[in-house]
């Protein structure tokens, strides 16, 4: 986040952190452990007024945003969903919701019931592994007649299960296509999957010969490749955004423990080994807030830096955030690792967003393919 | 009492022989000190009755405590003998749960220290998987600074009344006695007013509530001491000295797995997860030819085998006295940061599947909670910063900490405001 | 003198037109504080020469001092016109040894600090390049320490007499005056016996002597003072008040590179190698196909890219307020940890070529220098231990770190044997 | 080096301490810089009587060792050659006087040169980037009638410049072969490279279709993979304990120095930060001992481990061994990096070894790739 906000950015952000605080306080964070869909519609739709599914939908179609920069906005909500850790799936949604926004009126319905939070989407995008490879895109989309036939497994999809509404990445071809369709649709089956955040849910989405009609695609059929990477930035910076609060919540959790705790008739917070623990752990931090502050811009704005800002982001904050939520662990001791404490709600919220999306080391190359294309071209 | 000790290779057939008969065959890369969510509490029951009996089994066979005493119960051979014992053992069923930290470090610690009454009534009894014990050592104040117990006994006619809190207890729930550190004298530096009691866990005054970690795994309790009343002749060593059997008592823990005492698959170490494993997780989700798995997995065979060198080093290096005692810090060290980094590779090469699994796909379901609580073995048994204080100051030599708490009475020491409920 | 300032676009254009014509193309991203094997002697007193002509071609057109005041030579403009000169000259030719530390810190602290008379003496000589002046600031004994100062200025009159000796001054031995810090006064703490001086340094009594790093690279000296005889009024600031001027002294020297008083290409930072010569030396021995390769460039990318960001992150965060001067550590040790980092990417992807090379290797052939000095940014202006000192207990708050020397009187602070002869 | 010694590997290890402590002071090896060779045939000659060029060798042609373990008895010389910054190519020389021990008579009165140290050798194995993959083997060696023909590259060769002789290790068809041939043999040509280490000498050599007689090949001719394998791991666990000499005597100058160096009116040693900065690079300086050790034995008896403890050992030491004396000079400060202080001295020593015989992240993968088949296996 940012270190200045304006004053209507403090707003659109300290509004979604007073409802947090009172809706979601970590109590009922942790009431949602066996809650099949991690979150209540009327949480969501609740949300759905302060704002969290219409940044990215442009003004004539019922949305807006605070200032120049949507993606900027909807980052300092993922903030705030990072230092609260709470549940619902404001990344697959928003992605939906910006993917339908830019297709024309074809998904209206459907774009203003996710709008108002009366629908939840997921985006089937990520494959099993092994074929999970950043950019591996395996699902067939085929075109039949007026329809298209959809046939492949995505995993993990968030919120697939509570989804009423899918969108899909597949291949038509050497190119891309986005179909949306009901999560009833036949031949789409739905299987949970466990997962290392207490709230978010994830699920297995097989489409076996799943036909729609072709109106159902988003964006043109076998044309779709700009898009879907506009999407994984755009669910990578977000997704980074949220991981960002969760880094800062577990940070300040911390620094105020090395305070209080004493070992050897002295504050922790007196050894200088944890003093310049926290120093790094410090810089990492504003590090990340750098990194993603910079590669939301780019994304925001369409630059053609997103691409390798989104990925040096990503690959800064899933290796160096892991580490700083672990070290905040150990700084904790026992009581690090148990249930009851809370640091393991962001503990987690850091670890799933870190496995998704791509691996650090895929960033990583992806980030060093360009600088060497860069100098190519130089 | 025969001065007569049964030739080792003889012992190994003998107990070979005995083992395959009697004891069937079962994975022996079982990790003692892994924590994740186990079975049932029913299952878990059934489980501790079982290792009683196995263990019941062993003392009847003249298996159990191979280098105690006979007096005691034991079998009176050496470490040689206990060594080609756990060689054979391994790859069957043995009874994991009662060895430590019952035969060690309580046991151990009665037999340095306890009087012949109380060696002979609770010795036999943990040999023959009849008594399981627990360390009353942690408390929820003092982490890393066991020294600092709050835990307090107050003499009363010939009884001792304790009150306070113990923490990190694993599976105190389904046992029977607790080795327990507690102050007798506030008004002394902390090391000099402490003293050990024995006492029943299942009684009125002790309340054990278990603790759920992260990963849902409920083996470790904490226990509410509440005007328990402890005879004295259950105390064990010295009023006020309390220390002096404090510091051989964490030294048995320390080098429990190289402990002549006890009953363990050869190679069992706290280590958690091996390269092996890693193997076992790309394998499992088509990996193995995908070259970052190999450079991770790479990564983690070269930390296992440094680690096994590590620890041999260290390990003929006090043998032969070379390196001082303190020195096992060093393959503590060493051991926390390898198992932490192995559970790390696991996640990384799992991708998404640490994020989010079906049972069906097999080792790598365990790779999120494992990386969750991948500090776990960097806390547990001390701190890594712990080893790395012991490291400078008592291997290397470097200048003491300072520390607010040496020479002053303890109830005058700052003691801050964290303490688990 | 005027109020009105021109218009910072039309300085723009006035200042592009003037470098064009005047300074040849040069490349812009020569690294300010590489610590490379330089030139010959004679090349480098060249440069100087050469730097000094050309400073005074600024200082003649009026782009010397932008941001100084007029009536000591400078131009009275804004850091805005700083900023767009910086952007022009990118790209050409620019006299690099004479900003820093010349213009900033030395001139900065005689702004500051001095006198009228020794502004009007030394500030407009140091714009036209006439006057080339070095720190004395640190010492052998002291390192990071500097207000540990041991050389010593005793009163003699309208004099002074300074002892002891000053290291780690770049070019010395090519320079002028000398901007010095030296103990007044031994009887009370180190902080508050210390007085700043200025004196020039070709002068019987000061003893240069260069110092060759371990890569054979001359640039810095350490100079040995004896029996120095500096007038009163070259004295800057307050007798014993020579902390409140360091103080401000090292501020300057921290923000350097941004500094509106300086005249620099755009960008120029202290990072050493950037991802872009990792590039250069994989093409150079043909590895950029190569996935290992890819992962260094990768991941020297990425921390170039979040440096670049933290800089602007703190950066706003100073400008705004939100966060305190001190808050430039971050900055600090980001870069001087990935400085260190990109010279052993660097040196990975180099391989063999890392240990030994020829000089047909092209970008290749530095990488193992580079590689053996890459601490050298993690140490020069305040080390990495220093920065986390800084962070943790100015920025995050947290308790100061005990030292024995404060509230003592200098002459009772234990000082240890280690000084560089 | 093992905590323990027999007493006779005591003796053989102080007897070329005391020699290299009166012989080669740091002084003379500072005095080496500029020296072609980096050391006098005197000084070679005086260390071969000492046995440093006959351990390898067996009794029966005039070698021997003190235990029953050659390789690990060459370990403690080049320990002390590590712990002194010691000049001369003991481990090219060991590796051909180890290979020509292995190939019968043809070669005896070489083997007697070098075991006397009337002469020294140089291995021409590894080859120019982009062709230096670990193993990568591309110089060619061709049966001509009678003749073997060489054509290719080899760099860095060390001792190349001074070596009398050469063996060249080249492919032959599918399998290896080995050459030994005189420097001097028409068609070679040696270029001296730049070096980072002060006194050894490193070289490129070309082969311009040099033809010496078929009775100049060490081992079958197309047969001596097995052979080139057990070489390369002599000359790494070698290089290894090298290197970790090199550090012992870096970890021990630095804890030394952060005793007597105060700061803030204390010594650095009393500051809990630097504390457990040595208690992490002792740990790394004990582990660098106990793998190569360990790599040394199984490489010395010819276990089948000996490739994957060696790849061990030298990722392992390459890697943390190169963090741990930059850390050395960190905390000794500016002085660190200056020529006068010693310290450079070991770490040049280990950054030059860390950068020959393969990466650690190929050596990494080596071991990943024999880790993946075990358990094929099992």
């Amino acid at each position: 986040m940012n270190v200045e906000l304006t004053s209507e950015e403090e707003a659109l952000r300290s509004t979604t952190a007073r409802f947090l605080d009172d809706r979601m306080p970590i109590a009922a964070v942790r009431d949602l452990r066996d809650d099949p869909a991690g979150f209540s519609m009327t949480y969501w739709s609740q949300g759905a007024e302060l704002g969290w599914m219409s940044l990215l939908v442009p003004e004539d179609l019922g949305g807006g945003t605070v200032s120049d920069n949507a993606v900027a906005d909807l980052a300092l909500i993922a903030h705030e969903f990072g230092t609260h850790a709470a549940p619902g799936p404001l990344v697959p949604c928003n992605v939906v919701v910006s993917a339908l926004a830019g297709a024309g009126d074809a998904h209206a319905e459907a774009l203003e019931a996710l709008m108002s939070g009366a629908s939840t989407a997921a985006w089937c995008y990520s494959e099993p592994p092994p074929n999970d490879a950043l950019g591996h895109i395996d699902l067939e989309i085929r075109v039949d007649g007026d329809d298209v036939v959809i046939t492949g497994t995505k995993r993990p999809v968030e919120n697939g299960a509570a989804a009423d509404l899918l969108l899909v990445t597949g291949r038509t071809g050497a190119g891309l296509s986005q179909v949306l369709l009901a999560a009833s649709t036949p031949g789409v089956t739905v299987k949970p999957l466990s997962s290392a955040d207490l709230s978010r849910r994830y699920a297995t989405v097989h489409f076996d010969d799943v036909r729609v009609p072709v109106t159902a695609a988003v964006g043109g059929v076998g044309e779709a490749a700009a898009e879907v990477e506009r999407q994984l930035q755009l669910a990578i910076v977000v997704s980074n955004a949220e991981a960002v609060g969760a880094l800062q919540q577990a940070f300040d959790m911390t620094a105020s423990w090395v305070n209080d705790r004493y070992s050897f008739g002295r504050p922790l917070s007196t050894y200088q080994e944890i003093k310049h623990r926290l120093a790094d752990l410090f810089t990492w931090l504003q590090a990340s807030h750098a990194i993603n502050d910079v590669a939301i811009t780019a994304v925001g704005s369409g630059s053609p830096d997103a691409a390798e800002l989104t990925s040096a982001a990503k690959a800064y904050i899933s290796e160096y955030g892991g580490e700083l939520v672990q070290d905040c662990v150990q700084l904790h001791g026992g009581i690090g690792v148990t249930f009851e404490h809370d640091l393991h709600l962001f503990v987690r919220r850091v670890t799933v967003n870190r496995a998704c999306y791509g691996t650090f080391a895929e960033h990583r190359r992806r980030v060093g393919q360009i600088t060497e294309m860069r100098k190519d071209r130089a | 009492m025969s001065t007569e000790v049964e030739d080792v290779e003889s012992f190994r057939q003998r107990a070979g022989a005995w083992i395959r008969e009697n004891l069937p065959e079962q994975d022996s890369s079982i990790n003692m000190s892994m924590i994740r969510k186990g079975m049932s509490d029913e299952a878990e029951l059934a489980a501790v009755q079982r290792e009683r009996a196995v263990q019941r089994m062993l003392f009847d066979a003249g298996f159990a405590g191979i280098c105690f005493p006979k007096e005691y119960g034991g079998q009176g051979l050496t470490p040689a003998h206990q060594k080609v014992f756990n060689e054979e053992i391994t790859g069957h069923e043995f009874p994991a749960r009662l060895q430590a930290p019952s035969i060690s470090p309580c046991a151990a610690v009665l037999l340095d220290f306890g009087t012949e009454e109380q060696k002979q009534r609770h010795i036999p009894a943990i040999l023959k998987g009849e008594e399981i014990w627990m360390q009353f050592l942690s408390e929820p104040s003092s982490g890393s600074d066991v020294a600092a117990a709050l835990t307090t006994a107050v003499r009363d006619g010939d009884d001792w009344v304790l009150n306070g809190s113990k923490v990190w207890t694993t599976g105190a729930w389904w046992s029977d006695w607790g080795l327990c550190l507690a102050r007798t004298n506030w008004d002394v530096p902390k090391h000099r007013g402490l003293t050990v009691f024995m006492l029943p866990i299942k009684q009125d005054g002790v309340d054990v509530r278990r603790i759920e970690m992260l990963n849902g795994s409920m083996d470790f309790c904490q226990e509410y001491l509440s005007d328990v009343r402890v005879p004295d002749s259950d105390r064990i060593g010295e009023i006020d000295g309390g220390w002096t059997v404090g510091t051989r008592w964490m030294f048995h823990e320390r080098i429990l797995f190289s402990s002549p005492l006890v009953t363990v698959p050869s190679g069992t170490t706290h280590s958690g997860v091996g390269a092996g494993s890693l193997v076992e997780v790309a394998h499992s989700l088509g990996r193995l030819d995908d070259p970052d798995t190999l450079d991770l997995i790479g990564e983690g065979r070269v930390l296992e085998l440094v680690k096994f060198a590590i620890q041999g080093r260290v390990g003929a290096g006090i043998a032969s006295g070379k390196m001082n005692d303190q020195s096992a810090a060093i393959g503590r060290l060493f051991t926390g940061l390898t198992g932490a980094r192995l559970f790390t590779l696991a996640f990384d090469i799992a991708g998404s599947t640490g994020a989010a699994w079906a049972e069906s796909d097999g080792p790598a379901q365990h790779c999120g909670d494992d990386y969750l609580m991948r500090q776990s073995g960097c806390i547990g048994g001390g701190t890594l910063e712990m080893a790395r204080n012991v490291i400078s100051e008592r291997v290397l030599g470097m200048p003491r900490e300072r520390s607010l708490d040496r020479d002053v009475p303890f109830r005058d020491v700052p003691r801050g405001g964290t303490t688990r409920a």
